[in-house]
């Protein structure tokens, strides 16, 4: 009887997450089995060891370009950038992703150069790449508003009977946002092919997930949403792999959008300008580190004799490169040009705007002597 | 051989709506309610019946929630349309207004572009409880990056509403929601009015009535009372504010030497502060008096049984011209 | 170990809604035994069939009060009824009530004079009562707004050492906003004393639950706050004091919030102002009108006894004389006194201010020839 | 026998938060990061320590939960003040503000109060990338029922801070967060000034420089500049955008008879509008020339490495000043 949902089966098995995060290499590198998931193939743990290789050079080199002041800001992914590597690595060329200021390991992963993803943190403009070269969107800062756009984009696509799927990420402390509820809500309701993927590194700035949330764990929150919660080690990529790529698959398949909750860790401080010694210890820095992704996917590959020394070599050579590519890209100071000030407001600058313009203009014409 | 029928507001922008959809598979409608009820002012009727489900659909209840999906859609090759259902009932939604549909452009040089329109019945006058009458056109003016525009009549209602879904920058769309039901003839096929264009609704000399949206009824009105007592008001219409029409607005108050700013909002740091503040600046010299405001006052938009005290009427207006230092000149 | 949530225990159990709703009188008013919750005293019961039929009284005069033109609008909750009466009979003098719009029938049992509460829906003033005398908060229009305040008076009561409870209503679309989201995980985080309740009357306007949530039900979202969920018939007054006494005790006792989701009917348009017919048809209606709460629980009453004509008779008078009270207090017109637009703004009315009041004493002087 | 001390603005800020919460035990501190963080600017350092979890606490990350948590709190006898993070990050509780917070004592006819203090770190100048450098008044100051107050020095921000605190109505305080570290002698005993008093920084006989906030020491800078020049400027320093002190602020025009408005909040229908407009109308008659603003540019703000020619300069100001048709006096 439509107008009575009393009756309404809670169908909660394919909703709450199982009890332990899913893990398919364990921190010393050995593959544990797992009733759901099988382990990635040969192939793909390689490319995503290679990803993570990048990205946890991408990461340092950033950083060390901080102390160098040659960025403003970095809020590194060390530690993270499994999650990262796998959100991009399951992604064909036509899915979208919707990466956070923290998110720049994805980015990379999924082909831009780092030199365009930090023109925000160099201070040069707002984003510095085309967010449709690569169907990734400008990185949010304000949190989880990018969440219900990852919807819209979803819904658009499946209006337009095209395959795409969106990665949406987030972190922990942005799950309690109040656009977080929005989207996972719209894009139950609308069936919206989206991957919700929160990176629960543990910490929003200084704020530990104990005062964040009361729930048994984020994946739970899928449950008031109807859509299905994952829980995944957020530092085995094999599992994230697994879990993304299944999740992706799904909402592909119109299964409509899925919750992934990966458990891992913030390393370095929230960005370079907090000191996270007011608010953790350097113990529990120091058993995460034991988890590391990079090192434990490597004793896999290594173990089974996967990843080979050249390949290694080859993999440390690209991601010197990459770094000294992001050196001289963020030496170059562009001059600063005015003139973009007014040009991207509207695709007509009002009239208002082109008086500001040319006052501008004089100014730096009196200044220049012109 | 134009096209034209006598709608009221309300019908007119429907028939905006549902000609915007019919030349552009892209346009999409949203909001709450908007889907088989219509919207509760009616102004989506019958889009979901003659365009499908895909077209014009209810959303769940989240006003950021709506807004922020337009976003996405309008990313991914689409043009929505969505419905506020009441000007407070948009504030929920602020953060995506300002910190993403006003800069996703700019933002992005150029590159993501949001041809969105977002809807918002607005203002008093209609006995509606807190919250169902606010003048919040000021806060969305105060923006860069959006274009706002306030029709004041059927035929404008129109044209804009078929500008604004073509516009390929996000508009806020405000619908004096008191002149819903005001009737006129509506040439449906006179073109799509640029922004920025003021219009002149009524010639006169002695003075000039600046207004937008539901004010310009009003100023009308005064503008006639004037009349009989020998007085020509001249009355101009605003109709976007964002971008706003300078030339015609200043070549109007110079032709008169004196000014009347009309509008129902609350007046401090406001849409009417601004144009008193940027005609002064320009036509100082051709002021024989400082520029009045006749606006809502500094409160909480008032209780039903005290509305008419907070908005402006034909009886104010002509205060504050009566105010206009005349004896100097 | 701190900063790793991945082992936490979902304690489920104590989250999950079960599933079917509570009852405890069926629509034919037979006692149906529950593993849980007792029914109610006889005393309560009666209790609550007096608050029933006087809140359907109010309902129905507020509602022909509104055709003659005496109030501008008026959302009933004709059908409702057993939800608002219980959630008020529950609390203690000390307690809290949030009400929406709807909650006038909550109001008026807590002990509020209805056309106190009225005027705002007759455009007098915004909210006519004084919410410390009753300890009621204006009733909320903007939707789910009111649910964040509910947390922060909790939290006071708390810091302060009272035993305050707070009782938070809103309704099934109420849920989706992000305010909802964020007072309950706040609710849950600080373990304020809050039960919220969602009256599920099956529409948002016109928006029927099933485009508002895919969850298995709305008393599922709890689980992704770590508060426990629990369904409830709505239209059986005696399983709502229970559970809603349960609720509270719970609260009281430091158990902290809980979310409580009544399955009911909103038999009128949503207001007088709406056409329903547009999304809904009469047999929907017909069907829910057989589960009416007032009838059942005299059915119950009746068939035990308990309820005598006498007693019946003692409140029906009473529902007249209320109604009576009712056309009386709203035919009143009292004469508008502007300075009370601003009197009230800040505690000292700005200069400001005081010009514009000036300004419109000026024009009233005049018209009236002072 | 006063109470000197040496602090930049921040220290002040935090002295005003230590010196209330001892002062009066209903006062209690929340936000993001103001716990052990002592927030992500240190303005709250130390409160913890001192005053207990249940005095200053952290939340989860969701500004209109600790805005409507806020007005609960408010309402159960407790003066809450609260923080967000940024300027930007207070718009997801626009509506909570907008719509409870402002409205309250209002719709209860003073029954229900809400001293609550609602603190933004806000304006540009720290090279900060989008989201984080937003001048937000004008969303506030045109909203009817708060109180809107800008420092511009460490002892105001003591002072002022401790009066918001005391205020029986809810404050929006607004930091200029580039002035966080500026330092000066603060009396922190001086007393607590009232609101709607605007002062006058500099005094100066040619033309008057009307500012708030962060553009209050731009301002000074531009007048001892002119100085130089034989120009003498005098510098009001608004400190209360809400109430707006006419007395001081139109005394000091007429009494130069020229003026510039500076804010770095975009210009259109903003305070900046507001107070030329309301200063032209009380003083038209003693104005040598059209009050001139120099704003924030009707742009989103730019990234850092352009956001100087965003920002009002003193140069800029001295041009403002020139235009002032000195030729014609
Ligand atoms: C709406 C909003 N509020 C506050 C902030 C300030 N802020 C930036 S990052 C951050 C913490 C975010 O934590 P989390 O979501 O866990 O992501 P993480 O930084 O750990 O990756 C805060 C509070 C913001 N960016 N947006
Ligand atoms: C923030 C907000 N958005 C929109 C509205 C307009 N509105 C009033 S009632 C309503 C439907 C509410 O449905 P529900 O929460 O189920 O409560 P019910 O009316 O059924 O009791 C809507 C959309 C509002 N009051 N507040
Ligand atoms: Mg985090
Ligand atoms: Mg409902």
């Amino acid at each position: 009887m439509l107008g009575d949902d009393s009756a309404m089966p809670p169908d909660l098995g394919s909703l709450v997450p199982a009890d332990a995060p899913v893990m398919l290499i364990d921190p010393r590198g050995e593959a544990v089995p797992h009733d759901t998931y099988a382990l990635p193939s040969g192939e793909a743990l390689l490319a995503a060891y290679g990803a993570l290789t990048l990205s946890r050079r991408v990461n340092d080199q950033a950083s060390a370009l901080v102390r160098q002041g040659r960025l403003a800001v970095y809020p590194s992914s060390h530690g993270q950038e499994a999650c990262q590597v796998a959100a991009a690595q399951v992604l064909t060329a036509d899915d979208w992703l919707f990466p956070t200021y923290r998110d720049t390991a994805a980015l990379v992963t999924r082909g831009l150069d780092p030199v365009e993803v930090l023109v925000l943190l160099k201070g040069d403009w707002h984003c510095g790449y085309d967010p449709y070269a690569h169907k990734v969107a400008p990185q949010a800062t304000p949190l989880a508003t990018q969440l219900p756009h990852a919807v819209g984009v979803a819904h658009a696509a499946r209006l337009k009977g095209e395959p795409t799927v969106v990665m949406a990420l987030c972190g922990d402390g942005a799950t309690s946002e109040g656009d977080f509820h929005e989207a996972l809500n719209f894009a139950a309701v609308f069936r919206a092919p989206v991957v919700f993927f929160v990176q629960n590194n543990q910490y929003a700035i200084s704020v530990p997930l104990a005062r964040q949330s009361a729930a048994p764990s984020l994946a739970h929150k899928g449950v008031g949403y109807g859509v299905p919660g994952i829980r995944v080690d957020g530092n085995d990529a094999a599992a994230l792999l697994a879990v993304l790529g299944a999740a992706v698959a799904r909402a592909r398949d119109g299964g409509g959008p899925q919750l992934v909750e990966a458990h891992t860790y913030r390393i370095q401080a929230h960005t370079n300008a907090d000191d996270a010694s007011r608010y953790r210890d350097d113990d529990e820095v120091g058993a995460w580190l034991e988890r590391d992704p990079v090192t434990r996917l490597e004793a896999y590959l290594t173990g089974r004799g996967l990843l080979t020394p050249e390949r290694a070599a080859a993999g440390a050579r690209r991601a010197d490169e990459v770094a000294a590519a992001m050196r001289a890209g963020l030496s170059r100071d562009a001059e600063p040009d005015p003139d973009q000030l007014f040009a991207h407001v509207y695709a007509t600058p009002t009239p208002q705007l082109v008086a500001q313009a040319a006052l501008i203009a004089d100014e730096l014409g009196r200044e220049t002597g012109d | 051989m134009t096209d034209v029928e006598k709608l009221t507001m309300g019908q007119a922008l429907n028939r905006a709506l549902r000609d915007a959809m019919a030349a552009d598979g892209s346009v999409v409608v949203f909001g709450e309610d908007v889907g088989p009820l219509g919207g509760v002012f009616r102004i989506t009727d019958g889009l979901t019946a003659e365009f499908g489900e895909a077209r014009c659909f209810d959303t769940p209840l989240a006003e950021a929630g709506i807004v922020g999906m337009a976003v996405g859609m309008a990313m991914n090759g689409m043009r929505p349309v969505v419905e506020m259902q009441f000007d407070a009932f948009a504030y929920p939604a602020f953060e995506q207004v300002v910190s993403h549909v006003a800069k996703m452009r700019n933002r992005t040089r150029g590159r993501v572009t949001l041809p969105m329109v977002i809807r918002i019945p607005y203002g008093g006058g209609i006995g509606g409880v807190e919250h169902h009458c606010d003048s919040s056109e000021s806060y969305y003016a105060h923006t860069p990056g959006l274009h706002v525009v306030a029709p004041s009549s059927a035929a404008d209602a129109y044209g804009l509403l078929r500008a604004a879904i073509d516009s390929s920058d996000p508009v806020v769309f405000l619908e004096p929601k008191k002149l819903y039901w005001s009737r006129e003839e509506v040439a449906l096929d006179a073109g799509v009015p640029g922004f920025g264009t003021a219009v002149v609704r009524r010639e006169g000399t002695d003075a000039t009535l600046i207004a937008y949206g539901p004010s310009v009824p009003v100023a009308l009105e005064a503008a006639a009372l004037a009349a009989q007592e020998g007085r020509s008001l001249q009355v101009v219409d605003l109709r976007t504010i964002v971008p706003f029409d300078d030339d015609t607005v200043c070549e109007a108050v110079r032709s008169t030497g004196r000014a009347v700013v009309i509008s129902e909002a609350s007046g401090f740091a406001s849409v009417s502060s601004e144009i008193v503040a940027r005609v002064t600046e320009r036509c100082f010299h051709s002021l024989a008096a400082p520029i009045r405001r006749v606006t809502g006052l500094d409160i909480p938009y008032p209780p039903p049984k005290l509305e008419a005290f907070h908005l402006p009427g034909a009886d104010r207006i002509l205060d504050a011209v009566d105010d206009l230092q005349w004896e100097e000149s």
